[in-house]
């Protein structure tokens, strides 16, 4: 089951890749950003999996060499992770927005003064 | 601090700017190499020409012209920048070793050919910068064609020391030698470098590079004075425009005598012995080889001024910049590049 | 317990200083004399905390561990979050420290009339924070989030002044490309993670050499090509480009001379440190290749701008192409000098990003072929510009020569040494690429500050002396650390470059373990350069000369006294004509050479075309082409 | 000493500058075959500048049309001191055979000081080297006369 999870990780990531290089728009460029930042976001909780392992709370006293449980260090990443990509989301789409406003168009073949 | 040795050895060493191998000598010898080769060059042509001397009489004039700052310049630099070219002339000229003489015997070795190589760049510059403070529009196209043959005749001068460097320190077993008077003492030990296979087509590039970086004819599409009106120097009039005449002098005395140490090092050492077989000891026979080092040199400068600037002056027509540059970055990097491969696998 | 005096806390203090100070401007920022005063106690509270720790860290060897709410290093894993400060991470830090407090000298007049600058301040001070704390980092995923706090602060002030041309397109460039290197940088991270269960740096360099496998192969290439693209190497040259032509120019300095120097940072540590790869032959190729590459491309790039900070931008990344050509020579000196080399970039090129700002500032524009003549009007900023030009093209005695010169050295070495041809190519272009550089900065010269000056521009001032006092800071530096190359090297770059050549004693150091310095000699050069003589000669030289010329009656000249109308004798020469306005424009400038390479210029020219996806498509190019290449040779 | 220097110098390096103020060429041409080897002027140390401030004699050709008259005054302004002015064939002297055309302004001693005057349509080389050298002795003059 697990190897699924790498696998719609890559796909995902790739999508993302795939969509920013490919579209011509903007905000499907956000998109292919966020796409790609969800797949890194599965490989991290994925990476930190262990199959049938119990959630990672402990107590000093209660925890002792047979305690099994998942990683908590790539979910703590992940938190970190997903409010990056939100940060970068937003910001993202409010250069968009502005960007509409000053060169009243969404297609990335017009958004190029800056060239050569 | 202020002993009696510290202020010989500071006069010493003011001797050696001012006068040998510096100041003085490059005034007469640079000039003095431009008259001979305007004189040759009118020989070539079936005139009279100049006499020897009329370099020293154009720079006298200039001295005593009026000197106009026009009113769209700015003055300082339109006025230090000749004298800074010509003063870094003058430094380069001090590391360039006359066969067994040089400046820094006793010291270490200030600069290597790398440091040379951007050294001269400064004359070059600083000619740049005065001219384009003169917010002339024939100094903007002189300037852009100066840069051009700048950076035409960059890549093969650098082959050009890569490979001297290379032959040198594959002879020594030590890698590479970059010390310009490392190069001069093993000529003297082992022969001069032209005599070897790989260094021919390094000194023929080198030929070619000299009236190049000097801005001779046919490579002076920067001071074309039929086209563009003298290019950088259109406004500068007076002494200014007279050190920068004899800056070109100075650097033809640089260029060449930078040839005669890279190539022909080892023709000129063996005077020390001439001068002990006679007889002679002491600090005479010192000052007498090194009299007969320094003409020997000056006999050599002028041999290759004749060759490189006057011969090809001579029989060419001025190049235009587009072809000064592909020539440079064909034919000459060609040969240079021949002799860096030839020195990289030994011969 | 340590004493919150004691020295170990100065790093985290330098970042939380920097933070603190964003932080309290947000709230305090509305008065301009808070804020800059905060702003400006922050970045020299910052600076004097790193310059405390040289003695120790520099001369002594000494390497500061600390442990975030003192959870140090225990049975065998370091589970706290790490600074780590070998002499590496303190050169970089420096670097940026210096930087930053320039550059906020000059902000303070230089954005005196833009709106919004306390959020200006918070982004600038996050920026430098964010730069700090990655090079201080001793932990892979704090690198990340710095990493992250930096690009975000960098693409908001790129921006900033939103009006302004182009701003908000190289923002989103820049955001673009940007999140596409920090996800590699993250997905590097975690695919190390993976592997080895620790995300401590030194730890992570203990454990990889060991387990290298596909797996850690692909990380390699990720936080490779995501360290590249905080450093701008080709193939991400042209978001730089775009960034630093939008950002006001106190921002440019930053990006120019702190964030790339991040991802030299970051790539040095990732590729001496993470996997150990000293004298790795393949390894060494691919930061040569890059390297040479983006010295070349961004050099002749260059030449064809028509704008200043355009420009400016494209010889950044080449001059970091030097740096990271040095760095992969994988030898002491060339990372001697290239890590002498990046400290020189920092400074010269930020001071002639704050020329440009200057221009700017006083101008309105940076058009090459509008401006001219401005040294009549400007000619403390033209002094200052020509220390800075001469300082990056290599022209003697300045600090870009001293630097250029040892990679040369080391070049050369290195290819006599290897009998590989391939490093003397490497040296060749280096040589070329000097001329180049000097030959866009002597267009740069002629348009803008010499030249004839436009009527617009008859009014035109010099700038304030604040503007002043931060580029003259930069112009000491500038001569000083070419006049002193040995100093340089023994103090800064020589321990640095040792650092980088003794991994083992970083990686001891986070266990707790103290190990002797082995200061192996560094090198020496196979050549001879001696500024100071040589300024010495040329001092006498000149002086001798300039006596003879004034006693000759040099300095009398006729000049145009009156000032009225001119008279046709002070006029230029216009073949006889009234002279007009007439300036050859930069752009075409340099015709000769430019016609012998049009196809070339022609190509390159269609090839950066602007659009987002085509830089994407590099981005993913270049990854590709990473992975490909370590998986094969690696 | 250093003065003597100087004047002597002066009398031995005159830098030409060539206007055409309206010439048919003819007299332009055979200021050129001056320089030619057949004459070599250069070996009185004559030389042909390229910007008038350079130049230490001006050799105005042509009848100095009302065309050309502005440019040529201006560009005679631009040389430095000491200079001589040398009109070369007839026209400039006297307008030669476009004298009274409308379109003419000259002689042009009528604005500024001529020096030397070297008559003929067109002078022959001899006399053009004559008039130059003449030239060169008021030039030492002037710079004599300096301060």
């Amino acid at each position: 089951m697990i190897l699924m999870n790498y696998i719609a990780a890559f796909f995902l990531i790739v999508l993302g890749l795939y969509t920013i290089v490919t579209k011509y728009n903007l905000v499907k460029t956000v998109i292919g950003l966020s796409i790609m930042d969800y797949g890194v976001n599965l490989l991290i909780v994925t990476i930190g999996f262990n199959p049938g392992g119990t959630a990672p709370i402990f107590t000093f006293s209660e925890l002792n060499p047979s305690s099994f449980f998942v990683d908590p260090i790539p979910q703590a990443l992940t938190l970190t992770s997903i409010v990056i990509g939100a940060c970068v989301t937003a910001m993202s789409l409010a250069l968009v927005m502005k960007i509409y406003e000053q060169y009243g168009t969404m297609d990335t073949r017009e958004v190029r003064r800056l060239r050569g | 601090m202020f002993s009696l040795a510290f202020l010989q050895t500071a006069l010493l060493y003011l001797g050696y700017i001012l006068i040998f191998p510096g100041f003085l000598f490059c005034f007469v010898i640079g000039l003095l190499l431009c008259g001979i080769d305007r004189k040759a060059v009118a020989r070539m042509q079936k005139r009279v020409g100049p006499p020897i001397l009329q370099p020293f009489y154009d720079f006298f004039k200039l001295c005593g012209k009026e000197t106009i700052v026009p009113a769209a310049a700015n003055r300082t630099t339109f006025m230090l920048a000749p004298l800074v070219g010509l003063a870094a002339l003058v430094v380069i000229q001090l590391f360039i070793p006359v066969f067994n003489f040089r400046v820094f015997r006793n010291l270490p070795e200030v600069a290597d050919i790398i440091v040379i190589l951007y050294l001269l760049l400064i004359p070059a510059v600083s000619v740049m910068l005065g001219g384009a403070a003169t917010g002339s529009p024939y100094a903007g196209v002189g300037l852009s064609r100066e840069m051009v043959t700048v950076l035409a005749v960059e890549l093969p001068l650098v082959l050009v020391l890569l490979s001297v460097a290379k032959t040198v320190g594959n002879a020594l077993g030590n890698g590479l030698v970059f010390s310009l008077s490392g190069i001069v003492d093993f000529q003297a030990a082992h022969g001069s470098l032209i005599g070897r296979v790989s260094m021919i087509p390094a000194a023929l590039a080198m030929l070619l590079i000299i009236p190049g970086e000097t801005g001779n004819h046919p490579f002076d599409a920067a001071e074309a004075e039929t086209e563009i009106c003298e290019g950088l120097l259109a406004e500068y009039s007076g002494a200014p425009l007279g050190i920068y005449k004899l800056s070109h002098a100075v650097k033809m005395l640089t260029l060449t005598s930078l040839f005669v140490a890279l190539f022909l090092g080892g023709i000129g050492t063996g005077v020390e012995h001439l001068v002990a077989a006679i007889g002679l000891t002491g600090g005479f026979a010192a000052a007498l080889s090194l009299i007969l080092q320094v003409l020997i040199l000056v006999l050599l400068c002028i041999v290759l001024t004749l060759v490189t600037i006057s011969f090809v002056h001579a029989v060419t027509a001025r190049l235009k910049i587009e072809q000064l540059f592909k020539y440079y970055w064909t034919v000459v990097t060609g040969l240079a590049l021949i002799s860096l491969v030839l020195a990289w696998y030994g011969y | 317990m340590m004493n919150v005096l004691s020295y170990q806390h100065f790093p985290i203090y330098a970042i939380m200083v920097l933070f603190l100070g964003a932080f309290l401007i947000v709230l305090f920022g509305k008065n301009k004399i808070a804020r800059s005063c905060l702003a400006l106690l922050s970045v020299t509270g910052s600076l004097a905390l790193l310059v405390s720790l040289v003695p120790r860290v520099m001369l002594n060897g000494e390497i500061i561990t600390y442990w975030m709410g003192n959870r140090a290093y225990a049975g065998g894993y370091a589970i706290g979050i790490a600074l780590e400060v070998d002499a590496l991470s303190l050169f970089f830090a420096l670097l940026i420290a210096v930087a930053v407090f320039v550059s906020c000298v000059y902000s303070i007049r230089y954005m005196e009339h833009d709106d919004n600058i306390p959020q200006y301040y918070t982004l600038f001070l996050m920026l430098a924070g964010g730069v700090l704390g990655l090079v201080l980092s001793g932990d892979l995923f704090n690198m990340f989030i710095m990493v992250e706090i930096l690009t975000f602060a960098a693409v908001a002030l790129t921006a900033f002044r939103n009006t302004a041309r182009g701003a908000l397109e190289a923002a989103f460039k820049y955001l673009v490309v940007g999140s596409i290197g920090s996800t590699c940088i993250l997905a590097g991270t975690i695919m190390l993670y993976a592997q080895v269960h620790t995300l401590n740096f030194a730890q992570l360099s203990a454990l990889i050499p060991g387990h290298l496998n596909g797996s850690t192969r692909v990380a390699f290439a990720l936080l490779f090509v995501g360290f590249s693209t905080k450093a701008f190497l080709v193939p991400f040259h042209p978001l730089a480009a775009d960034a630093h032509g939008a950002a006001p120019a106190s921002i440019s300095v930053l990006i120019s001379g702190v964030l790339t120097k991040s991802g030299i940072y970051g790539i040095i540590r990732l590729v001496y440190f993470l996997f150990q790869s000293m004298g790795l032959r393949p390894i060494q190729f691919m930061l040569v290749f890059v390297g040479s590459v983006s010295m070349f491309v961004c050099v002749t790039m260059a030449l064809a701008q028509h704008d200043f900070k355009r420009l400016l931008a494209f010889h950044s990344i080449s001059q970091i192409g030097y740096v990271l050509t040095a760095v992969g020579l994988s030898t002491a000196l060339g990372i001697s000098a290239g890590l002498y080399h990046a400290m020189n970039h920092t400074i010269f090129k930020g001071l002639l990003f704050l020329a440009a700002g200057a221009v700017l500032h006083e101008t309105g524009t940076t058009d090459l072929d509008r401006l001219g003549g401005l040294s009549k009007r400007m000619p403390h900023t033209t002094v200052l510009f020509l220390i800075g030009a001469a300082s990056i093209s290599g022209i003697p005695p300045f600090n870009g020569f001293a630097s250029k010169w040892l990679i040369y050295q080391a070049a050369y070495l290195r290819a006599v040494e290897t009998g590989n041809i391939g490093y003397l190519l490497v040296t060749i272009i280096a040589l070329v690429t000097s001329t180049l550089t000097l030959a866009s900065f002597v267009k740069v010269s002629q348009s803008v500050f010499f030249g004839r000056l436009p009527e617009e521009f008859k009014d035109v001032k010099e700038v304030p002396f604040g503007m002043r006092f931060a580029m003259s800071l930069f112009a000491i530096l500038c001569v000083l650390t070419g006049l002193l190359p040995d100093l340089v090297t023994k103090l800064l770059s020589g321990p640095a470059a040792q650092a980088v050549l003794n991994p083992i004693r970083y990686i001891a150091a986070a266990r707790g373990i103290e190990m002797p310095v082995e200061n192996a000699a560094l090198p020496q050069a196979a050549g001879a350069w001696s500024p100071i003589n040589w300024l010495l000669l040329l001092g006498i030289a000149l002086f001798a000369i300039t006596l003879v010329a004034l006693l000759g009656k040099y300095d009398q000249v006729s000049e145009n006294a009156s000032g009225e109308k001119l008279p046709a004798k002070y006029d230029l020469f216009f073949s006889g004509e009234k002279s007009v306005y007439s300036q050859v424009g930069g752009g075409d400038l340099f015709w000769g050479f430019k016609h012998n390479w049009r196809h070339y210029f022609s190509f390159m020219h269609d090839l950066h075309s602007g659009v987002v996806n085509d830089y994407a498509l590099w981005a993913v190019v270049a990854l590709a082409l990473a992975i490909a290449f370590l998986q094969i040779v690696l | 000493m250093f003065k003597k220097l100087i004047e002597e110098s002066t009398g031995k390096s005159p830098w030409l500058f060539h206007i055409n103020a309206g010439s048919c060429n003819g007299c332009d041409i055979e200021l050129v075959s001056v320089l030619t080897p057949r004459y070599d002027a250069e070996r009185l140390g004559f030389k042909l500048a390229g910007t008038p401030r350079h130049a230490d004699i001006v050799v105005v050709t042509g009848p100095v049309t009302q065309q050309s008259l502005n440019r040529v005054l201006r560009t005679i302004e631009q040389v430095p001191e000491p200079r001589c002015i040398v009109t070369m064939g007839s026209c400039p002297q006297s307008g030669n055979v476009f004298r009274g055309s409308y379109a003419i302004a000259g002689p042009l001693s009528k604005y500024v000081h001529v020096d030397v005057d070297v008559a003929g349509c067109t002078p022959k080389p001899e006399a053009v080297i004559d008039g130059l050298v003449k030239a060169t002795e008021i030039l030492r003059e002037k710079r004599r006369a300096m301060k």
